[in-house]
């Protein structure tokens, strides 16, 4: 069975690792701050000026001067801090921050990703994403592995323009787990009950499989 | 001590014209100028290109000024809150730039500190670096983003004092320090003005010699884009 | 919430080698980080690059390295306080270069900030430009400067929490905070370590997440320069 | 006669203007600060990361933790403001601060000047002074009109290394004040009793003299 969407940022949040700082971005990628593995602290960035956010304010509580970079109110924990965009962008491009978690249209074998525009579509801007994408070391997609016909957003080359080239490491969608190395999509695991072959009809960029592939646990 | 303060919002917004360039600080609705932006509706100038991280919602922000149809050119890293804007730009009226945000807030900071170019890699090899000059730097490529030229910055703070240096609150903070480093005039609206010697001079964000002019702000709706809470339990 | 307390500055230097690039912060004695200092002359490693905008005196500060013949090169601003400085210069022993001290600056802040390079006016036509590239834009002339890469900074910080954040005091602030955003590993040494949440979070001038390694200093000696002073009338 | 420091530094203090923002060397410009003409606000920036400087602390009072660019402790006026190295040389090559006055060694006719390095000698640095020239919009060099053996530092070109090119607007010497402009010095005043062919004897550069040349007020 394919995963929901929080059993997708439920997945990547297995990747966060001890003392890591993280930036996650709108949509699925925000769900993951609910599945902090036990034992590991990490903190949040949020890149209109806010490292240490925490969960929604308490309803009353809500401040307008304390949102997060979806426009959301939020919260601050201590030992957080505030700064502004300069010193933001400052983290993200100086590699500061350890892990960005994103959202995607499509993913090319090569890393590249495209996630801001459609053309002919109102086109609403790229925000900070071209800035993650282009410093990150390590940037985790999150997505749905097909659109909404069904066609497969992992791909040998994306045919939306791009967001960034070759940055990709890794995606976890609602089908699996992919590394992306070698030009290619390295299959690492399987969401629960779903076979290599759906993932294979689901995949239109070079698919690499080898040996057995596990089932996610969760 | 250098007297920074002027009487009112008319008084901060004296030289304003139609065809200028302006940069507005705010991230969403979350610390814009306010005062200035419904005195510039009340001006009626237009032609205006606006720097600014958004265009405001229809009712709200920058979103005055587009009803109007005041705003020749936004240059912006997201824009996507706004029916008439998009309407206005798909029509054509409305000139839209679009700027990776960490870039837009660099080039803030570069015009006001003297740096009339740097290197980024953000936005390599996309449409964002086409025409641009890119290069490779410790084998990565980087793409080279200039200083822009304002006429005047308008900036929304928390605290200010009469020599016009500032504090900012929470994420209000966002855009607004950069672009008062980078107004050839720049208008301080503040929350609460205090005088010179109030504020500790460590603990100030923006130091007065950026600042032109400030003015104790009024009526302040901040306005919440995305409440999201959690339930009382 | 990240904690980045070591027990103290044997755990903070953990990794210094001979041959290493260091920034230290500080202008002058003033901000300069002592312990790590003091610690650096104990472990008797030489050959080191150090980024610093002065060398100390002759016994204080990165004079004391430098009577240890620990620094095979400096990149300063200015060195002028120093006779046994002088006399290795001279010598040959101890290579040197100057870079105008709003371009080191800068360059420190590029290296936290991951812009590889920038335009600067400073130097333009003297020879600090020779051999750099040179650019007009807007009918001036300007210099292409670069980031540094260190390999550890030394910061001095004022107050500093569990998570790393800092802030600093008066003048003592000077190159500190950018050197912090540099090091791979920044380590810094504070006057009053405290738990994380008791600093104002719109306060902070380095949050904690440049920074690595934290340890409550001692011993603090904060040596001035040049007394001067206005008689008591 | 000719000026003393202090009296150069009397004269140039004579060219602050309200509301100036004014960054002074070390040296003779220091003293300009003592010599605010009245009803004139202007505040001192060092470029160590303080504006609103104000004088040297009572006995007793003094901080190493506030010290001005020559390393000497100092006070912070009411509305002052402490900051960074990097915003401190963000205002001045922002050309935020409206004078800058320092010293030299050699100005030459086209606004080159020299003040950091003679070849052969122990060479300190140039501190922020390449900054200050490189960036201002206005320069006034405060300096003696001659050397120790007579010989001008009012030069047709420098001999020295440069510390900028062509930024030299204005000249306050112990003979006169100069104004730098098509390649030439042009004579505005004259120190008291001091005679017009003395100040053409003591320079070297070419010397542009209209008029009646008035003697400096203090």
């Amino acid at each position: 069975m394919s995963l929901d969407k929080k059993q997708i940022a439920q997945r990547i949040a297995q990747e966060l690792k001890h003392n890591w700082y993280v930036n996650l971005g709108i949509g699925i990628p925000t769900l993951v701050a609910n599945y902090i593995p036990k034992g590991i602290d990490v903190e949040f960035q949020s890149e209109n000026g806010l490292l240490g956010m925490g969960p929604f304010p308490i309803e009353g509580t809500e401040d307008a001067d304390l949102i997060n970079a979806g426009k959301q109110t939020v919260t601050i924990l201590q030992g957080g801090s505030l700064f502004d965009s300069a010193l933001s962008f400052a983290m993200i491009r100086g590699q500061h921050v350890q892990l960005t978690v994103l959202g995607a249209m499509e993913v090319s074998q090569n890393g590249d990703i495209a996630n801001w525009k459609i053309p002919g579509k109102m086109v609403k801007g790229m925000g900070g994403a071209m800035d993650l994408v282009a410093s990150a070391d390590n940037i985790i997609v999150a997505m749905m592995h097909t659109n909404r016909k069904g066609a497969s957003k992992i791909l040998e080359s994306c045919s939306l323009p791009l967001t960034g080239v070759g940055c990709v490491k890794k995606i976890v969608t609602n089908l699996a787990v992919l590394e992306v190395k070698n030009n290619a999509f390295y299959l690492l695991e399987r969401a629960p009950g779903v076979s290599v072959d759906e993932i294979k009809a689901a995949t239109a960029g070079k698919l690499i499989i080898e040996g057995d592939v596990p089932e996610m646990k969760f | 001590m250098i007297n920074k303060v002027v009487k009112n919002v008319h008084e901060a917004l004296e030289g304003v014209k139609s065809g200028m360039t302006f940069m507005l600080g705010g991230f969403g609705l979350c610390g814009i100028p306010e005062n200035a932006i419904t005195e510039l509706v009340d001006l009626g100038i237009d032609n205006l290109t606006c720097i600014s991280n958004n265009a405001g919602v229809d009712d709200f922000g920058l979103g005055l000024l587009l009803q109007k149809h005041q705003i020749k050119k936004m240059i912006s890293s997201y824009v996507g809150e706004n029916d008439e804007f998009e309407r206005q730009m798909l029509s054509g009226e409305l000139e839209v730039e679009l700027i990776p945000q960490g870039t837009l807030a660099e080039r803030c900071r570069a015009t006001g500190a003297g740096i009339p170019a740097f290197y980024t890699p953000a936005g390599f090899g996309t449409e964002v670096a086409e025409g641009k000059e890119t290069r490779e730097f410790n084998g990565k490529m980087y793409v080279l983003e200039h200083a822009f030229n304002p006429e005047f910055a308008f900036v929304k703070a928390w605290k200010g004092d009469t020599a016009g240096n500032l504090i900012f609150k929470g994420t209000a903070r966002n855009f607004n320090p950069m672009m008062a480093m980078a107004g050839k005039i720049t208008v301080v609206e503040v929350e609460e003005l205090v005088e010179a010697g109030e504020l500790d001079p460590n603990q100030i964000h923006i130091p007065g010699i950026f600042v032109q002019r400030i003015f104790q702000g009024k009526d302040y709706e901040k306005r919440i884009e995305q409440r999201t809470v959690t339930p009382k339990s």
